[in-house]
């Protein structure tokens, strides 16, 4: 078989379990949450039932092409991730297409969706929508100081911004991942994973009851379903993300679930304990302590290099 | 429509206004024709056999309600999502826009003024859906039922799929509702949706004889 | 040859014989007046062209028949015949101007006239001491006279007052002659300075007074109240007279007898002329009063070549020239001036928009201010340019900077008056009446303005006739200026094409200049071809806009610095009409020109420097700059980022671009800063790594700051021309960044980002330009929902926006892919951090931009708006096809470049044939990217397309609503304030800090003149006590 | 308190004292002159917040009675300023100008009773209903139970009760004399 053709099943298949594991992953944090609550929770199945009823309503409404191709737009961000990134260390069969961009580009691609999204969203007209997003944006430019300066640190630690050397460095046990070499870089990356996952306290942006889910507030049925394609790659792909960064990645897709898994529990374990921020606090709380430990691990590394 | 206009509950806003363009035109905006689409709904085709069976089954287990307390009722609904009740183990779940929910739960007494936002929520929600009227307001009125602000019957407004009785029903029976309505569904009797386009006219009537101030579209989509 | 002494003779008689005719024989009269003025003009005008010719040489005329210093004797030389034709020029068309009013007045008005004419002629000829002060108290007299023929209380006064104090120096000139008499045994000139009088104590008391009273004739600040309201009191027509006349006699004169005391005294003429230039123009920063104000710039500009005189020694052979220069430039500007006040007759500067009634005026008008200020291609750029030069080149740094500041003072009254006529509201209907005797002398010195400035050329280094091609074109379209807009468009066109084609061999070799050729030229185009939208006939803008494309290309093309410099003022003059174009421009291009103006001077310095040290004009003088190092080096970049716009010197930046119209604001915007940014990069090439170390330390911060203020400041912006200017100065901190980090990674970035923001800062201009038009609002929360109405626009603004924030697939990925390897590499890792904070902000004005116009809620006066012109679209599209190509083969332009650019640094990217571009860092490949995201894209939209059945249109308001309806489009239409929590939480930032500094400074000059106009009492006898008061410090200074 | 009271009877003619409890005083006052009287309560008398603003319909009487209680925060006292007003000719000055929050209650008196404030801010539009056309609701001539019958579709089949019979029956149904007996019912 054409190595091309090859490439994209192999792709194809990894875009398949990720899709499943995200869905997986969602509704068993929703147990966990739902057991802190004291409860039972939504059957493990949720996720694939919603996404059925979603595609079987008969409602398709369209503010415009925007409106229409948002989602798309969201997906296609969401994939995207997924496709610049290694899954497993080491292995060809399982490097995506990484080898068209390495970190740099998957930390720009992330608004790839996100302006798709906003573009879809704002163009349905709903004021919440654009509340939301606006909040989005600004939550966002946020973040992003602490997880660049966590990024640079990393970057002058391992002397690169290539994925594959990144992991390789972090290989050999646990103590060579990036979590022990470089503490500093992993908290500030770690508090900035917080905002990206927008879970509880930083969850303004959805924030129902408040402004209806936010930016989806106009989304429904099948378009409805793209976005929650979307959402379940996407949270294991950022997951995966921190996790190639500070947990030194898998080498086997028992490991890649596991270690996600945990990542991802940090961010929702968190949620469970605390409230939701105001926007602006939640700006000031990302430009204080995670920017201050972020410079603080920049100036150790580049100290040490 | 143009009897309407001479209505003198018409809005200020929805009256047709002229506004002149950054050209120096006059243009008329006439906002209940131009801000709101005048097409009327469609039934949607109702298929038969295993495959709508098994999105029949998806749609009873995936019912996402409303957030929209009508009346006293509305009390009643957030002890579900306590342990005691939990009703996320049935696959019911709560949602904050009517784009993205199926269950629509009158809970209880319906005066006029929120009948009008009842009317124009469930219109917004995409079919199928389905709606459950909570209490016996719903049902005859009630203890309301010589009220001069509430209505008695709510199914002379909106197809009605599922009734659960009481003054007012305890958590527990809407639990059983949810039961009752999954059971429907599976049946492949969720369908009220299309009833309601079927007999348009006949619910345009009743819900115009009690709004005096529609200021609305016949249709909100 | 007809003898000098006939001018004399010919004016004593024509005075003495106009006294016998009656007021019946006026017209006659005043004819023979003029007839004699023409004589007169004939006489010195024949000596010139003889001398001009090598014909004849210096005559002396001895009267009485014996020679000095026994008689008196005048003499005839060059310099004498250059004076004396200037002072009968202006004597003839002065009495051309006031033809008629000394008419009305009567014959003695114009013997008093013709007399005074005489005797300053006189006093340049004259070479006899008591002589000199017989003519000048005649020209007093006589001066006094012309003053109190006005008879109005004012002109009495200041006659009375003019009287007294030319009365107490005429008679300390008298005491002066009387002692130099006294040691020196002659009273000619040549003898007194053959006698070295000046060496004994006593004579040197002499020299003393004949020098200090031959100063105060020129009215020395601060000793100058009486000579102000005579500018102030005379008749317009008269004070040009005085003040080109008079002025030139008088320096004249000075530049005579200086050689009396020897070299001693120069200094002192130094100083003096400096504290009156910079003194006299800093008080005029606060005047109202158009004739007194132009008394201010005369009185500024006579102490400049005060101190050119005084300079004599240092400058060498170049003083004659920039003498010259500044003299004559002085002398045709200041009076055109003086008659356009006559024809305008009104005092207030505010009230004179009413010279826009007549363009020919206007444009006269605007030729005179730029004169004065030293805008190319006027005389007194070559002087200045020329003679700052020359003082830095002789260590005289203080001297240079002073005049440099003196000037400035000035740029700020006169373009504030500038901006006064062309943009105040107008208020009268009354037209203009101008006779053609008033109007023709001033058309002669605005053109002589011009040829003498074209004929400046051959006597500066590195100047060439060639820069003189675009402005022949310039002046060809202001000519054909009636002509339709769309004719003159395709003319202009035309003829940036054909010199885009002359001038392309010049810069082909070289990659760097190639860049921004394409961006200016090619850009300049394509904005031009946005003006077909616009009807009408577009007065006055082809030619402002060729000027500023003009400036541009000879930036580009030039090697010298003459050159550059010469480009520069060019392109900031034709730049700053562009932008005062604007319906609110008027503050914004005020505050633009006063920026330039000192960025400009800072440059200049800087070349100074380099040429003090270098020796030469070509501009790899600035290589190695020996002298002074790094502040030549702070100097040239602080002068080029006030075109840049950075952070401290941006405040002009976002009224300029923002109030400017739809098609000028790409230009200034997309095209104008890449000047700023050419200059910086030259700059940085030429400077090296090692020299600027701390420099380019302290920019890559400047530019890390700017970065961040400009893009959080266009976040809160609400007005859409606005956003994308504050747009424009984070943009440009970028660059700044970039280039400022001198590797070949930050040099890529810079060169990426320069590419992409022409290309994305022209489609959102010129787009939202239109749609600004369109709609009729600046203010983005009036717009909205116009994405059904201009999807091809919508296309435009999101094809820049994704471009401007970065986002893969498009270019400007490559741009924030460079600068993480660069900053990573560069060790710049606290400020790269900042720069990539302003990146995200940058994402959020770009959704606020694009969703507050295309999105959200259409209002209800844009319901029937039309998509743009294709003239507006086609332009973008072109751009478009350009971010696309830059995108999809990134490797083809941004190789060669790397290529060019390891030249300088030590290579550090390398390019795989098939798109990948590596660094020791990390790898890229956007072709590769681009192809995966658009294959995915299409796969997705199947998908969604697969599971989605037939859509329901829906409207505006078909939207959940919390159960409600929208009220109206515009409380629905989130637009207004939008990120209200980034506001909160760091919005404290971009308090206008550096606008209120800026605002401090200039109230502090402002009160600083008014403290020192506190001087001018009004009063006569304060007036003569000033100049006694003047001499004894001057005393004490020089001889004490 | 009584200085109030015998300042309010001499001045403005109050009348018909009722203290219903101490610190709680119910006094009529003529139409004319209730808005002055509102007035002086509240500037020179201290009553500075103004509870609620109410009426009852004495359809008997035809007459609105208008119910002003005033609160004297100091004293901690209030007064019931009662005006009646025809109910046929049901207008009433309006008393925005002092309390700001009186708009409400005029926009709920004129919406449910139809007396009219003429000046007050509002005063025509909605308060709670929306669209009504028909006699103001709480007018004791306006049947509600026939307009809710003739608008809302009553279901059929509905059963009215006697409460007192119905209890009866249904906790006594062997010996219907036990609910008058003192034992089993104390309140007898």
């Amino acid at each position: 078989m054409d190595y091309s053709i090859q490439k994209f099943l192999w792709t194809l298949l990894g875009l398949f379990i990720v899709l499943n594991w995200g869905f997986l992953m969602g509704s068993t944090m929703r147990r966990i949450g739902a057991r802190l609550a004291g409860r039972v929770g939504v059957p493990i199945y949720q996720p694939w039932i919603d996404m059925i009823k979603m595609i079987s309503l008969r409602t398709y409404l369209s503010h415009g092409v925007l409106y229409y191709i948002g989602p798309v737009f969201r997906l296609v961000g969401g994939i995207g991730m997924f496709l610049f990134m290694p899954v497993l260390v080491g292995s060809e069969i399982w490097s995506n297409y990484s080898f068209s961009g390495d970190l740099i580009l998957l930390l720009y691609f992330q608004s790839f969706g996100m302006l798709g999204m906003a573009l879809g969203a704002s163009e349905s007209g709903s004021p919440n929508a654009t509340i939301g997003i606006s909040r989005g944006l600004a939550q966002f430019a946020a973040v992003e100081v602490p997880m660049t300066l966590a990024v640079i640190a990393i970057a002058i630690q391992h002397h690169t911004f290539s994925f594959s050397e990144i992991l390789d460095a972090q290989q050999g046990g646990f103590m060579n991942w990036t979590l022990f070499t470089n503490p500093l870089a992993s908290i500030a990356g770690m508090l900035a994973m917080l905002g990206a996952m927008s879970h509880s306290p930083f969850n303004l942006v959805k924030a129902p009851n408040e402004i209806p889910i936010g930016p989806p507030t106009e989304y429904h049925s099948s378009f409805l379903s793209v976005l929650r394609t979307n959402s379940a790659i996407i949270h294991v792909v950022e997951a995966a993300l921190f996790m190639n960064l500070f947990f030194g990645g898998a080498d086997t897709w028992f490991m890649y679930i596991i270690k996600t898994f945990f990542v991802y529990f940090i961010s929702v374990f968190i949620g469970m304990v605390f409230p939701r921020f105001k926007i602006e606090d939640s700006v000031r709380w990302f430009l204080k302590w995670p920017t201050v430990i972020g410079i603080i691990a920049v100036l150790v590394a580049a100290y040490w290099k | 429509m143009e009897e309407e206009r001479k209505d003198k509950f018409l809005a200020p806003e929805n009256e047709i206004r002229q506004v002149a363009a950054p050209d120096g035109s006059i243009i008329e905006v006439d906002p209940l024709e131009d801000y709101f689409t005048q097409e009327r709904p469609k039934p949607y085709k109702v298929r038969k056999g295993p495959v709508e069976n098994f999105l029949n089954w998806a749609r009873a287990e995936s019912l996402w309600v409303l957030g929209f307390g009508t009346g006293c009722g509305s009390i009643e609904i957030p002890p579900l999502v306590t342990p005691r009740y939990d009703m996320f183990r049935f696959g019911v779940q709560m949602r904050a826009t009517p784009r993205q929910s199926n269950v629509f739960i009158i809970s209880g007494y319906l005066s006029v003024k929120t009948l009008k936002r009842v009317i124009r929520t469930y219109e917004q929600m995409p079919s199928p859906k389905y709606v459950m009227g909570l209490g016996s307001c719903t049902i005859n009125g009630g203890m309301y039922f010589d009220s001069y602000n509430t209505i008695n019957r709510l199914d002379h407004y909106l197809p009605v799929d599922v009734y659960i009785a009481g003054c007012m029903p305890r958590p527990e029976a809407l639990l059983a509702g949810f039961a009752k309505l999954k059971e429907l569904i599976k049946e492949g009797k969720g369908h009220k949706a299309n009833e309601y386009v079927e007999n348009f006219d006949w619910y345009k009537d009743n819900q115009k004889k009690v709004i005096n101030d529609w200021n609305m579209p016949d249709y909100n989509w | 040859m007809v003898g000098p002494i006939y001018i004399i003779a010919i004016a004593l008689g024509l005075a003495f014989f106009l006294g016998f005719f009656g007021k019946s024989l006026k017209d006659v009269s005043a004819f023979l007046m003029l007839a004699g003025l023409a004589f007169m003009t004939f006489i010195s005008g024949q000596w010139l062209l003889a001398f001009f010719n090598g014909s004849v040489t210096t005559q002396e005329i001895f009267t009485a028949g014996f020679r000095p210093p026994y008689s008196i004797n005048l003499r005839m030389g060059y310099e004498e015949a250059v004076m004396t034709t200037m002072i009968n020029v202006i004597g003839f068309l002065g009495g051309v101007y006031m033809f008629k009013r000394l008419k009305e007045v009567g014959n003695s008005a114009m013997s008093v006239f013709i007399v005074l004419i005489m005797s300053l002629n006189v006093i340049v000829m004259t070479r006899d001491l008591f002589n000199l002060f017989v003519f000048v108290e005649i020209g007093s007299i006589a001066t006094a006279g012309m003053i109190i023929l006005e008879k109005n209380s004012k002109s009495l006064q200041a006659g009375l007052k003019y009287l007294m104090a030319t009365g107490v120096i005429s008679g300390l000139l008298l005491i002066g002659i009387i002692f130099a008499y006294y040691f020196a045994g002659s009273l000619n000139i040549d003898g007194i300075i053959t006698a070295h009088v000046g060496v004994t104590k006593a004579g040197a008391v002499a020299v003393f007074l004949i020098i200090a009273v031959l100063v105060l004739e020129l009215k020395p600040f601060p000793a100058n109240g009486w000579g102000l309201d005579v500018y102030q009191s005379a008749k317009p027509g008269f004070g040009a007279i005085v003040s080109a006349a008079t002025a030139t006699a008088g320096l004249y004169v000075l530049y005579k007898v200086l050689p009396m005391g020897g070299e001693t005294w120069y200094p002192y003429i130094v100083l003096i002329g400096l504290i009156t230039f910079v003194g006299s123009n800093l008080v005029g920063t606060r005047q109202k009063d158009a004739n007194r104000l132009l008394g201010y710039s005369s009185i500024g500009q006579i102490g400049l070549v005060m101190t050119v005189i005084g300079l004599q020694p240092i400058l060498g052979s170049k003083f004659s020239f920039i003498a010259f220069a500044l003299l004559l430039n002085h002398y045709l500007a200041k009076a055109g001036l003086f008659w356009l006040s006559g024809i305008i007759k009104k005092e207030k500067i505010s009230d004179w928009y009413v010279l826009r009634k007549n363009k020919a005026l206007l444009i006269l008008f605007v030729i005179f201010i730029f004169a004065l200020i030293g805008f190319p291609p006027f005389p007194s750029f070559f002087g200045k340019y020329e003679l700052i030069m020359s003082l830095v080149s002789t260590e005289n740094i203080w001297i240079a900077v002073l005049i440099l500041l003196g000037s400035f003072a000035e740029g700020i009254y006169m373009f504030k008056w500038l901006g006064d006529v062309l943009k105040d509201e107008d208020q009268t209907e009354e037209s203009l009446n101008i006779s053609w005797n008033k109007f023709i002398p001033i058309v002669i010195v605005g053109v002589s303005l011009l040829a003498a400035g074209f004929y400046s050329t051959p006597y500066v280094e590195g100047a060439h006739y060639f820069y003189f091609i675009p402005l022949g074109f310039i002046v060809f379209m202001g000519l054909i200026d009636f002509l339709p807009a769309y004719v003159k468009n395709t003319l202009s066109i035309a003829g940036m094409t054909y010199y885009s084609y002359i001038i392309y061999p010049l810069v082909e070799g070289d990659l760097m200049r190639t860049i921004f050729f394409v961006i200016f030229m090619i850009g300049g185009i394509l904005t031009l071809i946005v003006g077909y939208n616009k009807k009408g006939k577009r007065e006055g803008f082809y030619p402002v806009a060729l000027m500023m494309y003009a400036g541009l290309a000879t930036i580009l093309t030039s090697d010298s610095m003459f050159g550059f410099f010469f480009g520069w003022e060019l392109m900031t003059a034709g730049s700053y009409f562009l932008i005062i174009r604007g319906k609110r421009s008027k503050p914004h291009a005020y505050s633009y020109m006063l920026f330039s103006v000192a960025g400009a001077y800072l440059i200049l310095l800087g070349f100074a420097f380099a040429y003090t040290s270098a020796g030469t004009q070509d501009l790899i003088a600035l290589k190695d700059i020996a002298v002074y190092t790094t502040l030549a080096y702070t100097l040239l970049a602080v002068g080029f980022m006030t075109k840049t716009a950075s952070l401290g010197l941006h405040i002009w930046l976002p009224g300029a671009h923002g109030e400017a119209e739809s098609d000028v604001s790409p230009m200034v915007s997309a095209i104008l800063l890449k000047a700023g940014v050419f200059g910086l990069m030259l700059l940085f090439l030429y400077m090296g790594q090692q020299t600027g170390e701390t420099l380019l330390f302290v920019l890559g911060w400047v530019g890390a700051f700017t970065a961040l203020v400009g893009n959080l400041a266009a976040v809160f912006q609400e007005d859409a021309k606005r956003l994308l200017a504050y747009s424009s100065i984070g943009q440009l901190g970028y660059i700044l960044f970039a280039i400022a980090m001198m590797t070949q990674l930050g040099w890529l970035a810079g060169f990426t980002y320069v590419i992409n923001h022409f290309l994305f800062k022209a489609i959102l201009f010129i787009v939202v330009g239109g749609i600004v038009v369109r709609t009729g609002t600046h203010n983005l929360y009036q717009m909205g929902g116009l994405l059904k109405k201009m999807p091809f626009s919508f296309v435009a603004v999101l094809i820049g926006i994704i471009t401007l924030a970065g986002i893969p697939p498009l270019s400007g990925f490559a741009g924030k892919w460079l600068f993480y390897n660069a900053v990573v590499l560069k060790g710049w890792y606290i400020q790269g951090v900042i720069v990539f904070f302003a990146g995200s902000i940058a994402f959020m004005y770009a959704f606020k931009l694009i969703h507050s116009i295309f999105l959200g809620q259409l209002k209800d006066n844009h319901r029937n708006i039309k998509e743009l012109s294709p003239a507006i679209l086609i332009p973008a599209y072109i751009l478009i096809g350009g971010i696309i190509y830059f995108s999809a083969y990134p490797q083809n332009v941004l190789e060669p470049i790397g290529n060019m650019l390891s030249a300088y640094f030590p290579a550090t990217v390398d390019w795989s044939g098939d798109g990948l571009a590596t660094t020791v860092l990390s790898y890229w490949n956007g072709n590769a990217v681009l192809i995966i995201i658009v294959t995915t894209f299409i796969l997705v939209l199947a998908y969604l397309k697969l599971i989605t059945g037939k859509t329901t249109k829906l409207e505006q308001f078909n939207i959940a609503y919390s159960a409600e309806r929208p009220f109206r489009p515009e409380t629905t239409h989130v637009s207004y304030n939008m990120f209200a929590g980034l506001n909160k939480a760091i919005g404290f930032l971009i308090a206008p800090g550096i606008t209120r500094f800026w605002k401090n400074i200039s109230d502090m000059v402002l009160d600083l003149a008014g403290f020192i106009r506190r001087l001018y009492s009004g009063n006569g006898q304060v007036y003569a006590v000033h100049i006694i008061i003047y001499i004894v410090i001057f005393y004490f200074i020089s001889l004490g | 308190m009584q200085d109030t009271i015998k300042n309010l009877t001499e001045r403005f003619g109050a009348s018909n004292m009722i203290e219903k409890k101490p610190g709680l005083i119910f006094i009529t006052i003529e139409q004319s002159k209730a808005i002055s009287a509102v007035t002086y309560l509240r500037d020179i008398e201290g009553y500075t917040v103004l509870t609620l603003l109410t009426a009852v319909d004495w359809i008997e009487d035809n007459v609105f009675q208008l119910t002003y209680l005033l609160n004297n925060p100091e004293q901690i006292t209030e007064i019931g300023l009662r005006v009646m007003i025809d109910r046929e000719k049901a207008e009433m000055e309006s008393a925005h100008h002092l309390w700001p929050n009186v708009e409400v209650y005029q926009r709920e008196l004129k919406e449910m009773y139809g007396i009219n404030f003429p000046g007050s801010p509002r005063i025509d539009e909605n308060f709670i209903l929306e669209g009504w056309n028909d006699k103001p609701p709480y007018r004791r001539d306006f049947d509600t139970k026939e307009y809710a019958e003739n608008n809302f579709f009553p279901r059929p089949g509905r059963k009215t009760n006697d409460p007192a019979e119905y209890m009866k029956q249904k906790m006594y149904p062997n010996n219907p004399s036990d609910y008058t007996n003192k034992k089993y019912n104390p309140n007898r």
